[in-house]
């Protein structure tokens, strides 16, 4: 039958379409939905068909979605707030006044500094669910303990980020925050055991070598710390990051998907 | 889905492992001990590890670079008559992070480090203490703590007398009271 | 079984491969950290650290000797030993106090916790109660509190006291049982001070005197990996903030690494220690921290430049001085010169270049003499004339006037002089136009003789008439050589026979301040002289030739010396003929960037030769500048030819065209421009494999022009310095000298000092008065060797020194005889000139130079008054006539009793002319403000009993007698006092004329050594 | 209303707080049975109710409301890093609510007998993730990238003062989500407070799983089967993480002193804070006799003490107090739970020695940097 086709759907079955959104056409039938999320590299996150409390927001408060999207909107974010922002003590922070001030949709630094504390917070809800469903019950003890280090990463990305703007408020949170640190057991300059590891004159731990120093670049907060955090924010850490969320989603579909009761 | 019964057939499909014995067996009928099979693995593994090792070495090596462009730690404070006996110098306080004190018997340098986290305390004139306002630590004139959390009292720095007879302050030896380094020659200048 | 139906390698053989990559890479890693620790610069600082060592021990050694010879030590020791006994026999009764110390601390320990206690929350309750003051909280509760606590902790406060009092009662008998012992320690180790420090150093260096922990402990700190928690060996560095290294898009803070290698850069004691750890010269001036330029606040390579941040020797762009050291570092150190990075290091003969970077105002003569003559060679080559150079822009012209140059010379002098000007003069500044590298062919020979008779048609077409006075008489030669020798005409000008100084200086280059008084009869004429001499700006307005007041007489004597050497052999040189072909050529040239080629043809076929020589001339002195150093009529707007210089070493090296000469000359700027000022034109060459050179083929008007200043290796350096030092680094004002109120003034007045030779006859400060030399031969012409060779002799008829100058005079005297000046020194022959051509703001600028420089700053001072009824003048006439003042000074028209020999100043004429306070500072020691004066000290009888004084010296003195300082006051008072007429010149004249200078011939000096 | 306010300042006084709050709080969450009973008869199960819900929710935002018409409180709250601090209150009350209120309703459908309402009935209750998933998921995103660009517009990120480190300014706080860490630098030294307990924390959040070997409750909300691991949960989440973070954040003004949410921040405050070490109390107020020299000495006291916390107290409960929890945990995962139950109770114990006692240290070496 010559049914006249409309121009949505000529294009969803001509051969452009189709070669790239595998199968094409608008799925109808139970077949084609499925095709639709094992077709796509992207849906392929999820699997094709799900427990119907999976679906409802009471039960999953979709924070573990939203924690992955504010990571995606952070990137994007970043990304374009790195075209303009420097990480020396002579631009930092009037680069990003000039955000505020001139550059287009400046806002950008607004849609990071609040999507960042919005992750720690979806970050931290997303756990709290999935403490209170019993989720982490065997099989997914260790994807439980990925989901601690992904926390701990968003709380670092977010802690490192905070110095960037080099401003009294970063600057002071970054001095108590890595003060912490000078006081660890042993390899910090001012933590218990330091004093031990010394020959002699010679003392190994001390403000030039110990992990502090390896933080901060330097035994005081200054140019090099701005780098390394800076290096650490834009790179490192979401280096590691995505390589623990990548186990952390396989691992939910290997695991058997979302929780469910027994 | 299936996927995961799958997964958990495939599992199951191969048989326990052979005995070792039968690993010494190869196609072309060549006889290797067991022995000299857990040495080259080892040593493979040994040297693999140490050379990994020496990778994870150097990254941390990289993170301590071997100059650092750091301020000056040595400065030089004038003269001893420019401090008055009783006073708790303030002109250092903000270019080089040092109280200079002066008392009877002669003048030490402070650091304006509060023990506790870092922040830098004010002198209070009409308390005669330092107060520190990150987490409110209190230090006498000598820099002895007394109230809030700070644990151990202010660090000296080294203080000595140029050829010229000018105060030089070297930030870089500190003298910490606890270990009883405040009476070291060089953490006092005797006037 | 393993399925080896789906295996294709052995996996034994594959274990084995795994073993043998990862082995492979395990040791590759070794040789990745070796490669890593292994730094260059470490093997100079584990040899310096040897060379510390060893210098330390000695001086350990040194320190411990004299401690030993020390008697107060072994005396200390000793009481030592016996307080220690004596302290021993009191032990139990230190220990029983101690253990009351003890105890007493421990309770004073509990009670003052509780006053700890009381005062926190007193000082709660103090704030509550200021708080319910504020309105917020319960007044009355608060305040009952508030009471409460304060009994409280005054009596806790009060508890703690009386044991602290006990406490320190207890510590104080301890004190006085081992009071002789700590007397006994701390004296010893004040003596021992040195060598403790010493002591301590060595330990920390030296392994053989650590202890075992510290020797492991040294070893392991430099140890790869670890070697960054505290090494011993590492990259020193100086970081300088506000002095920037260019880096095109940005200036970045300056980095200097150098003291990582030179290591003993910045200590004494390693002056004779091998490069690189030699101590760099004069620590006071650089680097030490007092010096002005301590070395963390300058750094390195703000001077040396090179590349700062580099860590090893060919990294860091050291220079070579020369060829030889060159190929010394290419064997022992492969050495090359660093690529890619725009300024290399200074060679050492250069590196004065620096200086001028932030003293171009005022060159400190003293600490870079290569500089400074290097700038008085700018000065006088007139290399900005061509050249826009900063700072010259106002500087006058230094060649002659061209303007009347018919009165003085014919055309034929003028012709051989610009051909060959140094034929004629040797060390003239007129440099080469002509017979050089580029134009010694056939062609270009032909074609500039042309070109010189055009010039000199040109100039003498345009010169103006000069109405020439007549001279009296023929004048006598002789008396004309006397005068030459003694007016002064010598502090600029050098005569016929005089030897030229093999090593120039700019003492030596002030006599060549005008030219050489040599040959003139073969230039110009006896009545031209006569002229220009008596006033030398009827002549040329701008010259700067001064005004020697000479009469007509004594004009016509030096003219007549004067004109009486002639160079034959320089008046025989050939002078072709005019060739018009030739000149057409020329011509026809010089047209056509303006004129097509018929038109040229027509145009010239309307000129006359004359015109055809003018135009051409004319032409010829704008294309070679001529005008840059000449005043020439026409070319009063003509703007400087040659590439400006104010940056020139900046510039990229590839900007310098080293033509083909890229493998004659080492590829640095410094010898490019060496080069270039060496031979300007020899770029336009190719050099050939016998040394001989090809010229390019280039249209004659193309040709390098620059014309060649046949300078001498020295001052080929002392330019090339210079302009190494033309850069276009931005200096901050922290780093620049103070642009205070006396540094202005001194740079101000020392640029006109410059500009008209002053320090040619007068030194000051010890610089200058190049013209005593001559004075000393002249005496010896009139007198005898001996009177020659006495210093204080020569200079008392040398121009006086003007040290202090700013102190000792009045301004407003000076003012005057600067402008018009009279006889002071009644026994000099030497004349100070009139300078017509300054202004009165010329000598304020340098009348302020002085005074500033002598810290002088007051504005006007009340007139000093003296009344000679006063004690202090009547004492001040005892002491004068007693000391024989009258010996060598007038009182007014009163001659002095001695001869001419000895004269000075006229006393009468102290009250206008000097500055009270200065004269008690001469008083008191003449030889610190003028060494070499005659003038002794005035003998004044302090030491001597009152009694005796007042027999001798009479009451006067006696009543001033206790106070030297009144005592020079009084004779202050006494020459403030003395009268009469100033201007003694016609007394001075005729006694001259009668009696001679009176010079003790043979005899001893008999004043110079005598404490009179 | 002044008197609400003082109030408030009054009872957000830390002691009080803290107090008022460790003693309900095992009421609200029962750990056992005991509480259990005593929770529903103080009718703290009707807390998850949807009326309490409505109650709480008033009652919080009139909180607000007024809090946000005095203007010292609005000085802390509307500091722009401090928002988010406002929602986590919000949220956090509103998914607890939602969690136990879930639990609550499947602890009854489980004492019924029924299914819990997660319950399905594979494969047949599944659904396919296209289109339902999917689009729910589009719609939140839509929705939540909507109210972040809101958030954006509304308030400006904030930019203080160019950095200077010479200059703290007074009070000098950490990000607001490390508040809770910074709180208990005031109780603890760095090393504990900054990296032993965070590190315990990291720890022991990843050890749960291993340490809570309940079958029951996974996938569903439920309370009943697993009411100690939740208290304790709870415990750890609500009071010592967030609690302290709005402490650190709201309550603690300059020189770190305590101010209620109504105070103004006064710089010059005085509090007593003389603190003395338990050595001090043991040699100096106890025997009067002064510190000893040797630390070991000196310090013996607290480390037998602390030893005797982390060492024998543990055997000790697991013999009595313990004894069932012991027996269904096994040694290994025993130990590791009661070593992190009583790190975690070292901050409590420290913060009451503190008020009780001024103690400032139990070991304190600062020789080495040991304090503790």
């Amino acid at each position: 039958m010559a049914e006249k086709k409309g121009l949505l759907k000529r294009l969803a079955e001509g051969q452009v379409w189709t070669s790239i959104f595998r199968g094409g056409g608008v799925p109808k039938s139970r077949r084609q939905r499925m095709m639709v999320v094992l077709n796509s590299v992207f849906l392929h996150l999820h699997p094709v068909r799900l427990p119907k409390h999976a679906v409802k927001l009471k039960f999953t408060w979709c924070m573990g979605g939203l924690s992955f999207f504010l990571f995606l909107i952070l990137t994007i974010s970043g990304i374009l707030l790195m075209f303009y922002y420097r990480p020396t003590i002579e631009y930092a922070y009037t680069d990003i006044i000039d955000l505020a001030e001139q550059v287009p949709f400046g806002i950008m630094r607004e849609i990071h500094r609040w999507g960042a504390h919005a992750m720690v917070i979806t970050v931290w809800l997303h756990m709290f669910r999935v403490f209170m469903t019993g989720s982490y019950k065997p099989p997914r003890e260790f994807n439980w303990a990925i989901g601690v280090i992904l926390l701990l990463l968003t709380l670092l990305l977010s802690f490192t980020g905070y110095l960037l703007p080099w401003d009294q408020l970063a600057i002071w949170a970054i001095t108590v925050g890595s003060n912490m640190a000078r006081a660890t057991p042993f390899i910090g300059s001012e933590g218990p055991g330091a004093a031990l590891l010394a020959i002699g004159d010679i003392n190994f731990v001390t403000m030039s070598s110990d992990i502090r120093f390896a933080l901060l670049g330097g035994r005081f907060l200054g140019e090099a710390t701005l780098l390394r955090f800076y290096v650490l924010h834009c790179i490192g850490l979401p280096f590691i990051i995505m390589i623990f969320m990548a186990v952390h989603f396989w691992r939910i579909r290997k695991d058997g998907g979302i929780s469910t009761p027994v | 889905m299936s996927e995961l019964n799958e997964e958990k057939q495939s599992v199951t499909v191969p048989p326990a492992s052979p005995p070792p014995a039968a690993l010494g067996k190869t196609d072309d009928g060549s006889q290797v001990t067991r022995r000299t099979f857990f040495s080259w693995l080892s040593i493979g593994w040994i040297a693999f590890v140490a050379a990994t090792g020496g990778f994870f070495t150097m990254m941390l090596r990289f993170f301590f670079p071997n100059v650092l462009f750091e301020p000056v730690q040595t400065f030089r404070a004038g003269f001893p008559e420019d401090y008055q006996v009783g006073e708790v110098d303030l002109r250092w306080k903000s270019k080089y992070g040092t109280w200079i004190v002066r008392n009877g018997e002669g003048i030490y340098a402070l650091s304006t480090t509060c023990t506790h986290l870092g922040c830098t305390p004010n002198w209070l004139t009409a308390e005669q203490k330092f107060k520190c306002p990150c987490h409110g630590s209190g230090f006498r004139k000598t820099g002895i703590n007394f109230e809030g959390p700070a644990p151990r009292p202010l660090e000296r720095y080294r203080i000595v007398l140029s050829d010229d007879g000018q105060i030089i302050v070297d930030k870089t030896k500190k003298y910490q009271q606890e270990k009883g380094q405040w009476g070291d020659p060089e953490a006092f200048l005797k006037v | 079984m393993i399925n080896q139906q789906e295996r294709y390698y052995n996996i034994l053989k594959l274990n084995k491969w795994f073993a043998i990559s990862s082995l492979l890479f395990a040791f590759i890693w070794l040789l990745a950290f070796a490669n890593d620790f292994n730094r260059p610069w470490k093997k100079y600082q584990i040899e310096f650290r040897e060379l510390e060592i060893e210098k330390t021990r000695g001086d350990v050694q040194a320190a411990s000797t004299n401690l030993e010879l020390n008697e107060d030590y072994s005396v200390l020791k000793a009481q030592i030993e016996m307080a220690q006994n004596k302290v021993d026999s009191r032990q139990e009764e230190i220990e029983s106090i101690e253990s009351d110390i003890q105890k007493l601390e421990a309770k004073l320990y509990a009670k003052n916790q509780i006053y700890q206690f009381a005062k926190a929350d007193y000082d709660v309750a103090k704030y509550n109660f200021e708080q319910a003051q504020h309105g917020n909280g319960n007044l009355l509760s608060t305040e009952k509190i508030l009471s409460k606590l304060e009994a409280l902790t005054s009596a806790s406060k009060l508890n703690a006291e009386v044991i602290e009092g006990k406490v320190e009662a207890k510590n104080n008998e301890l004190k006085i049982i081992r009071q002789s012992l700590k007397e006994a320690n701390d004296a010893i180790t004040a003596i021992s001070r040195d060598k403790d420090l010493l002591v301590r150093k060595l330990i920390k260096i030296d392994p053989e005197e650590m202890s075992f922990a510290n020797k492991i402990g040294n070893i392991v700190r430099d140890v790869p990996v670890l070697d960054f928690i505290d090494p011993y060996y590492e990259v020193k560095q100086v970081v300088i903030k506000d002095i920037e290294d260019d880096m095109v898009f940005m200036g970045v803070p300056k980095v200097d690494r150098c003291m990582t290698c030179h290591m003993g850069i910045d200590k004494n004691g390693f002056e004779e220690a091998p490069q690189p750890y030699t101590t760099h010269p004069k620590l006071d001036l650089y680097l030490g921290a007092n010096s002005p330029h301590p070395m963390n606040e300058y750094g390195c390579t703000g001077c040396h430049a090179g590349r700062g941040r580099g860590t090893n020797f060919i990294s860091s762009a050291h220079s070579p001085n020369n060829p030889e050291m060159a190929e010394r570092w290419e064997k022992k150190l492969e050495w090359h010169p660093l690529h890619h990075w725009d300024t290399p290091m200074l060679p050492m003969k250069y590196v004065e270049a620096s200086c001028l970077k932030c003293h171009s105002n005022s060159i400190p003569i003293k600490d870079s003499p290569k500089l400074a003559l290097g700038m008085t060679i700018v000065e006088k080559g007139g290399c900005f004339g061509c050249h826009q150079i900063d700072g010259f822009e106002n500087t006058s012209k230094p060649g002659p006037g061209l303007r009347k140059i018919a009165a003085k010379t014919t055309k034929d002098f003028a012709y051989k002089w610009i051909y060959d000007p140094r034929g004629f003069r040797e060390n003239t500044w007129m440099p080469h136009f002509f017979k050089q590298v580029n134009s010694q062919d056939l062609e270009s020979v032909k074609r500039t003789d042309q070109e010189i008779h055009a010039i000199v048609s040109y100039l003498f077409d345009r010169s103006e008439a000069f109405k020439m006075e007549k001279m009296q008489n023929k004048g006598n030669a002789d008396n004309g050589r006397m005068l030459v020798n003694s007016v002064g005409c010598l502090g600029c000008h050098a005569t016929e026979g005089e030897e030229q100084v093999a090593l120039k200086s700019v003492n030596s280059m002030r006599r060549e301040h005008g030219p050489n008084l040599i040959n003139l009869g073969s230039k110009t004429t006896q009545k031209w002289i006569y002229n220009w001499i008596r006033d030398p700006q009827g002549y040329h307005s701008g010259t700067k030739m001064p005004n020697l007041r000479l009469s007509k007489q004594e004009a016509s004597d030096i003219s007549a010396f004067l004109i009486g050497q002639r160079d034959k052999d320089f008046e025989k040189n050939p002078r072709p003929e005019v060739d018009e072909n030739e000149l057409n050529l020329i011509a026809s040239d010089l047209l056509s960037s303006i004129l097509r080629k018929n038109e040229i043809t027509a145009r010239l076929g309307s000129m006359s030769l004359d015109e055809k020589l003018n135009y051409v001339g004319g032409k010829l002195i704008r294309q070679y500048g001529c005008f840059s150093c000449h005043d020439i009529d026409g070319f009063e707007d003509a703007k400087p030819i040659g590439t400006p210089l104010s940056t020139e070493a900046s510039k990229l090296i590839t900007k310098l065209d080293f033509g083909y000469f890229h493998d004659e000359i080492p590829h640095t700027k410094w010898d490019w421009f060496k080069q270039k000022v060496d031979n300007p034109r020899i770029f336009d060459m190719i050099p050939q494999e016998d040394h001989s050179y090809k010229i390019k083929v280039k249209n004659p008007l193309d040709k390098l022009r620059m014309p060649h200043f046949g300078l001498n290796d020295q001052e080929l350096d002392a330019v090339t310095t210079v302009i190494m030092g033309w850069v276009k680094d931005e200096i901050p004002t922290t780093k620049l000298p103070a642009r205070n109120e006396r540094n202005i003034a001194i740079e101000a007045g020392e640029k006109l000092i410059r500009q008209y030779n002053c320090q040619g006859c007068h030194a000051i400060d010890g610089d200058g008065g190049a013209i005593q030399p001559t004075i000393a031969s002249w005496i010896g012409d009139i007198a005898d060797e001996t009177n020659a060779e006495d210093r204080g002799t020569v200079l008392s008829f040398s121009p006086p020194m003007l040290n202090t100058e700013g102190r000792k005079v009045q301004p407003d005297w000076l003012l005057k005889f600067f402008k018009n000046p009279t006889m002071i020194r009644p026994n000099l022959a030497v004349r100070m000139p009139t300078f017509k051509m300054m202004s009165d703001d010329d000598w304020n600028t340098i009348i302020k130079y002085f005074q500033l420089k002598d810290g002088q700053t007051l504005p006007y001072e009340n007139p000093h008054m003296v009344n000679k009824q006063s004690t202090s003048y009547k004492a001040g006439d005892v002491i004068a006539d007693m000391g024989g003042c009258q010996n060598c000074h007038f009182y007014g028209n009163q001659k002095p009793r001695q001869a001419a020999v000895t004269w000075g100043p006229n006393l009468a004429l102290t009250k206008e002319r000097l500055r009270p306070e200065w004269l008690i500072e001469w008083f008191k020691d003449p030889q610190v403000i003028m060494p070499g004066t005659k003038m002794p000290a005035p003998y004044i009888p302090v030491d001597e009993p009152v009694a005796s004084v007042k027999e001798v010296w009479g009451k006067n003195v006696a009543k001033l007698h206790s106070e030297p300082e009144k005592l020079l006051e009084a004779i202050r008072d006494f020459t403030w006092g003395v009268s009469g007429p100033v201007d003694v010149s016609k007394i001075v004249k005729a006694h001259l004329a009668r009696e001679g200078y009176g010079f003790v011939i043979e005899d001893d000096d008999d004043w110079g050594d005598e404490d009179w | 209303m002044e008197a609400f306010k003082h109030l408030i300042d009054t009872l957000s006084k830390p002691t009080i707080l803290v107090s008022f709050t460790f003693l309900i709080f095992f009421f609200i969450f029962p750990p056992t049975d005991w509480f259990e009973k005593w929770h529903r008869r103080l009718k703290f199960d009707g807390l998850w109710s949807v009326k309490s819900f409505w109650i709480i929710s008033v009652l919080l935002v009139g909180f607000f409301v007024i809090g946000l018409s005095d203007s010292d409180f609005r000085a802390i709250m509307l500091k722009p890093d401090n928002v988010p601090i406002a929602g986590l209150i919000f949220l956090v009350f509103f998914f607890t609510w939602l969690s136990m209120n879930q639990a609550y309703n499947n602890d009854k459908l489980i004492e019924a007998g029924q299914p819990v309402d997660e319950q399905y009935d594979a494969p047949n209750d599944k659904v396919l993730v296209w289109p339902d998933l999917v689009y729910v998921e589009l719609i939140t995103i839509v929705l939540f990238s909507a109210f972040m660009l809101v958030w954006s517009i509304g308030l400006p990120a904030p930019l203080e003062e160019p950095a200077n480190p010479s200059e703290s300014p007074n009070p000098a706080k950490a990000p607001w989500y490390f508040l809770g860490l910074q709180e208990m630098l005031v109780y603890f030294d760095p090393w504990m407070a900054g990296v032993v307990l965070p590190s315990l924390i990291i720890v022991g959040l990843m050890a749960i799983p291993y340490l809570d070997n309940v079958k029951e409750g996974s996938g569903y909300y439920s309370f009943k089967d697993r009411k100690l691991s939740i208290a304790i949960f709870m415990f750890g989440w609500l009071v010592l993480w967030n609690l302290l973070i709005v402490i650190g954040t709201v309550l603690r003004g300059p020189n770190w002193n305590f101010f209620g949410p109504f105070e103004f921040w006064d710089s010059h405050k005085v509090e007593a804070l003389t603190n003395i070490n338990l050595s001090e109390f043991v040699y100096v107020k106890g025997m009067s006799t002064g510190l000893p020299g040797n630390i070991l000495l000196r310090e013996i006291w607290g480390i037998i003490l602390l030893l005797g916390y982390f060492m024998i107290l543990p055997p000790l409960l697991a013999k009595t107090w313990l004894k069932n929890l012991f027996e269904r945990l096994g040694v290994a995962r025993y130990s590791l739970f009661i070593v992190l139950i009583l790190a975690a109770l070292t901050l409590p114990i420290k913060m009451y020695l503190r008020w009780m006692f001024n103690l400032k240290y139990i070991i304190s070496i600062p020789e080495y940097f040991f304090n503790f």
